[in-house]
């Protein structure tokens, strides 16, 4: 068995590329195991920061600062009663979440975490994520026609009209990226997430500065057809709870509902990770070609350990700070245990072997994270635009600065 | 098992091509009709691509072409349909036994 | 209930636009559980796609027959109820009630009195805008000013519980003057407030004047010319917005109004942003008017000189003041006795709703949102 | 990478499409259609995958599932389906068609039974990693007319599906 796993670990390729089919199991449980924990974590992330925002301190009840509140929502959503409206159409209502679910889950199966930590890595890997991605459109408007309602039929109206909007945009502007990957000797390109990236090392150039400023505009035109995308605030007009209560899944509760919402922070993950692999060098660390030799090596492969150790001491410092009343006893003790598991974790990530390879997952994480806290960021800062004029600015500036960067890119790409 | 080999594709298409053909002649639906005339031409689809595995890849060239010539017949069927449903309040085939309106 | 389109029936509503399907028409109850109708105002909605093509109000689900009660109540006894009409406001309410009363009466509170009804009041309104500033932007989707509204509210309800132990509904002032005086401390309270907020205001300007998005969001939604105002009765900051330069403060000066030197912020448009506009200004002029006040407040008694039993002589009184809303006026009949023979307020929320169906008709459905936040309803004035 | 298990998923991906398919033709309610086929459409990408053309696969997704079907379903919720879903579904031709339908499955079989000589097996599947590359040349080199014929389609499509569905006044 452990032969087995260390003769695993000396390979240089993805379990699917290898048609491993076990590790490829291994690998996809893993994901989806990490995905869903990560939606959990983004969720209490998200209430705490937002909560920051607005001067208010977040769920605070269950666990020590509100650390258990995702489970005991996911408890809670699980144990409500399933509610399907008498006109609704059964099958569709059922099956819409599934699909959501499965559209924003699929796209995982190409998103690389480092040169071989991706379940398998397709050739045509940006389009089928962005045509795994564009199908959750459906799922969106057989919840909303299922529904059998106005404001859920309202609410996938204008979700689905939304999302191929900007994915029209969204597609232009990832072609400019990958005609990035082109500038190389033999002059070809390449669709293969993984290919996307060691293009990047070997240019030597994060695809963001590329032709600066137009790798950059490219990936601000992605970033923004991103968030309306996952039809996230300030573009959430199909979930606005102020006009349509909540858009396409108004009639939706409980474990249904939470599928939604599982779908719906899986897919920002997922688009976060294509924007990261696309312009932001992937899991490559920063600075792979200025700040070079062991040392430096060395340093960036100490990163991960030091910022577990780094949350650990932010954990002891919140036990520290802990009311010394006896009703939070057992609160500060799960704090403490939760601060001794983060630099348990901390202090594995220095053993060299894991560290080697547990680095490029940690930087492109990182990289990953950056995006999701915008994302809240957002929520935060705007208001919600108006279904015209968010019309207005996909076609009428976004699709055309995208097409401008792409022909610049072209050009630029045959000139230098 | 016996190896899968290009004619396994053809008779799958052949099926689907029929399918297709009962949609379009039997259905009074005007949208299932047009989703019928999809099936047929992906049909046509899965028979150029097995071929390509053959005669090289002009197959799935043309595979793409009838993709593009399925997207431009869905939208201007779909906008006839409207159209029509506009004006007759109805979507069956059968009823659309006028050449005005 | 009956079918929704037997309200609409009365209405002359606008074609549709048939550039699309004929049988696009839809019909959408908008309340009253609704999370963007401030209570429970239901909005049915004549849709054309998005477009709205007419609008009908529903109210009365918040009806408690506020002014039936006052005919089974001594003057003094329907005090407190007029605080739940319009709770964000309710230290207007009263004043406006008291002042009315003293009217028929014939008295006249003393200086002191005046000058902490004054203050509270305007204290009130900067709360009452403040709630509204929230609740509005929270309903065009930006969240966090209303976090930031209600932690500045706080401060005003924290002097009004120092002040008279309630927070909403205070019923601060009695006929002839206050029944409380100032708390010790309450000018220190008062002064830091007044250093505390502008900064304050500023941040939520910050938030939102200059926010793109906010701006898109508001402009040349929900417009009214000065006419229409003038036509509908509409009053406050949403006729000031369309430019009419008309506060019962300047106007008809209550209490002592005529005292303080203060200006009426107007706006141009008469759209949501405008509205926006004259509102955080009003805030600014009234922390003007509450430094003038503190500065200059008198010493002495703070209750006239009132009978025990309240028998105002036979007649009638219109009395109206500048609430944070809008005209509030309050028309009392005496027949003599220690009852009201008929009370009749003049609810500006329930005048100003009125502009809601010429205000959006034509735009879409997020406007009407927008434009149901920008008249700043209370329900509980709306239905009393 | 060769495909694994290549039995298996054909049956199983062929299965799939054939049941979309049927389901298309006989669900009363256009949008169980609808899915049915989105489900067919799928499976269908699934086969190319396992004839070496990806590119062609993700074309499927992205194109037809994520496009087309959703166009479908947008006229499906316009056009309303109450009354169309309590009306016969099948026209009185049902029986010449189902006869022609039946005749054409004949001549298959007939063409595929006499014909195997004429897809030779064991010819070498084209080389999958640049799958891409390789349709790209094509439809910019050789096929650069008829792309650009088929651009000129669409372009004529879109004017044609506006024109049609905005009321003449």
């Amino acid at each position: 068995m452990l032969d087995y796993v260390t003769s695993y670990l000396g390979m240089n390729t993805t379990p699917g590329q290898a048609g491993n089919v076990f590790w490829a199991l291994i690998y996809i449980l893993v994901v989806f195991a990490g995905v869903s924990v990560a939606v959990m974590a983004m969720n209490w992330l998200e209430r705490k920061a937002l909560a920051h925002f607005q001067i208010r301190l977040g769920p605070m009840r269950v666990g020590p600062h509100g650390l258990l509140q995702p489970i005991a929502d996911a408890v809670k959503l699980m144990t409500k009663e399933d509610i399907i409206p008498a006109e609704a159409d059964a099958f569709v209502f059922w099956i819409a979440p599934l699909i959501i679910l499965c559209a924003s889950f699929t796209v995982y199966i190409v998103i690389p975490f480092g040169p071989t930590h991706a379940i398998t890595d397709l050739n045509i890997g940006v389009l089928f994520m962005l045509g795994v991605s564009s199908l959750s459109v459906l799922g969106v408007v057989m919840a909303g026609w299922a529904s059998n309602s106005h404001y859920p039929l309202l609410g996938a109206l204008r979700s689905s009209a939304q999302m191929i909007s900007y994915e029209v945009a969204m597609g232009m502007a990832v072609v400019s990226a990958i005609l990035m990957t082109s500038l190389n000797k033999t002059g070809t390109g390449t669709l293969s997430m993984i290919g996307i990236v060691e293009a990047q090392q070997q240019q030597q150039i994060w695809f963001l500065f590329k032709f600066f400023p137009f790798g950059f505009i490219a990936f601000a035109i992605f970033a923004i057809a991103m968030v309306a995308e996952t039809n996230r605030a300030p573009f959430d007009l199909p979930e606005a709870e102020s006009e349509l209560t909540a858009g396409f899944h108004t009639e939706y509760s409980g474990l249904r509902w939470s599928l939604f919402m599982l779908g719906e922070y899986a897919a920002m993950i997922a688009v976060s990770s294509i924007a990261v692999t696309l312009w932001l060098g992937g899991w490559l660390r920063p600075f792979p070609n200025t700040l070079t030799g062991a040392t430096w090596d060395l340093v960036f492969s100490l990163l991960p350990g030091f910022t577990f150790l780094g949350l650990a001491l932010i954990a002891f410092i919140g036990v520290i700070r802990m009311p010394k009343h006896p009703y939070f006893r057992i609160q500060t003790m799960g704090l403490a245990g939760f601060a001794v598991v983060l630099g348990i974790i901390g202090l594995v990530l220095f053993i060299p072997p894991v560290r080697d390879r547990i680095q490029d997952i940690f930087w492109f994480v990182a990289k990953v994270a950056v995006f999701m806290y915008l994302y809240i960021w957002y929520r935060a800062t705007f208001p919600r635009y108006r279904f015209d004029q968010l019309m207005r600015v996909g076609w009428k500036v976004l699709l055309p600065v995208a097409i401008g960067v792409l022909i610049m890119t072209a050009i630029l790409g045959v000139v230098l | 098992m016996i190896p899968i080999t290009t004619l396994h594709y053809l008779v799958t298409a052949a099926a689907l091509f029929v399918l297709g053909v009962i949609g379009v002649l039997t259905r009074r639906n005007v949208v299932i009709v047009l989703m019928s005339i999809e099936l047929i031409l992906n049909a046509v689809n899965l028979n150029l691509v097995a071929f390509s595995r053959i005669w090289g890849l002009h197959g799935q060239v043309f595979a793409i072409f009838v993709i593009t010539d399925a997207a431009a017949e869905a939208a201007v069927g779909l906008g006839i349909l409207i159209a029509f449903f506009r004006n007759k309040e109805t979507v069956n085939v059968d009823e659309v036994d006028l050449l005005k309106w | 209930m009956a079918d929704p389109t037997t309200y609409l029936s009365h209405l002359e509503l606008g074609e549709p636009d048939k550039t699309f399907l004929d049988s696009s028409e839809l019909i959408i109850n908008m309340g009253p559980q609704h999370p963007a109708t401030h209570g429970v105002l239901r909005v049915i909605l004549k849709l054309d796609g998005e477009k709205v093509l007419g609008t009908e109000c529903v109210i009365g689900y918040l009806h408690r027959g506020v002014e039936k009660i006052a005919e089974h109540r001594t003057y003094t006894m329907f005090n407190p109820y007029v605080d739940r009409m319009d709770y964000v406001a309710a230290v207007s309410n009263g004043l406006g009630y008291c002042e009315a009363v003293e009217k028929l009466l014939n008295i006249e509170a003393p200086p002191r009195a005046k000058y902490i009804r004054v203050i509270l009041t305007e204290l009130n309104r900067i709360a009452s805008h403040q709630l509204w500033l929230g609740t509005h932007a929270l309903d065009i989707g930006a969240m966090t000013p209303l976090f930031y509204t209600f932690r500045d509210r706080e401060e005003i309800l924290k002097i009004f519980e120092k002040y008279c132990g309630a927070r909403l509904t205070t019923h601060a002032f009695r006929i002839g003057g206050c029944q409380y005086e100032t708390y010790e401390g309450f000018e220190q309270d008062v002064k830091k407030f007044l250093d505390f907020v502008p900064p304050r205001i500023d941040e939520y300007e910050e938030l939102l004047t200059t926010n793109r998005i906010w701006v898109e969001r508001t402009r040349e939604v929900g417009k009214i010319s000065a006419a229409d105002c003038k036509a509908l009765g509409v009053t406050g900051p949403v006729l000031r917005a369309s430019g009419v330069k008309w506060d019962i403060r300047k106007a008809l000066p209550y209490a002592n109004y005529s005292e303080f030197d203060f200006d009426i912020p107007t706006g141009a448009n008469g759209d949501t942003f405008d509205r926006y506009m004259v509102r955080m200004q009003e805030m600014r002029q009234s922390l003007r008017i509450i430094r003038q006040a503190v500065e200059r407040i008198p010493e002495g008694p703070i209750m006239a000189k009132v009978p025990k039993v309240m028998k105002p002589p036979v007649g009638e009184v219109y009395h109206s003041i500048e609430a944070p809303k809008g005209e509030l006026g309050y028309f009392i009949v005496s027949d003599g006795s220690t009852q009201p023979y008929r009370v009749r307020v003049r609810p500006p929320s329930f005048v100003n709703l009125q502009a809601l169906d010429i205000m959006v008709r034509g735009q879409l459905v997020a406007d009407v949102i927008a434009v149901i936040g920008t008249l700043d309803i209370v329900l509980g004035e709306v239905d009393r | 990478m060769a495909p694994v298990a290549t039995g298996f998923f054909f049956y199983f991906l062929s299965g799939l499409t054939l049941l979309g398919g049927i389901l298309v033709i006989t669900q009363k309610n256009p949008v169980h259609s609808a899915l049915a086929l989105i489900l067919g459409l799928l499976s269908q990408a699934g086969l190319y995958l396992m004839l070496y053309a990806p590119f062609v696969a993700g074309v499927q997704i992205i194109l037809y599932a994520g496009g087309i079907m959703v166009l479908f379903l947008f006229v499906i919720m316009l056009v309303s389906i109450e009354r169309t879903q309590r009306e016969e579904q099948f026209n009185k031709l049902w029986l010449v068609g189902l006869l022609s339908a039946g005749a054409l499955g004949a001549l298959f079989v007939l063409v595929y039974a006499k014909g195997t000589g004429l897809f030779p097996e064991g010819a070498a599947p084209p080389a999958e990693s640049n799958n891409t590359q390789q349709v790209g040349q094509l439809l910019y080199g050789q096929y650069m007319f008829s792309f650009e014929i088929a651009s000129l389609l669409l372009l004529v499509a879109i004017i044609g599906a506006v024109v049609m569905a905005k009321r003449r006044t």
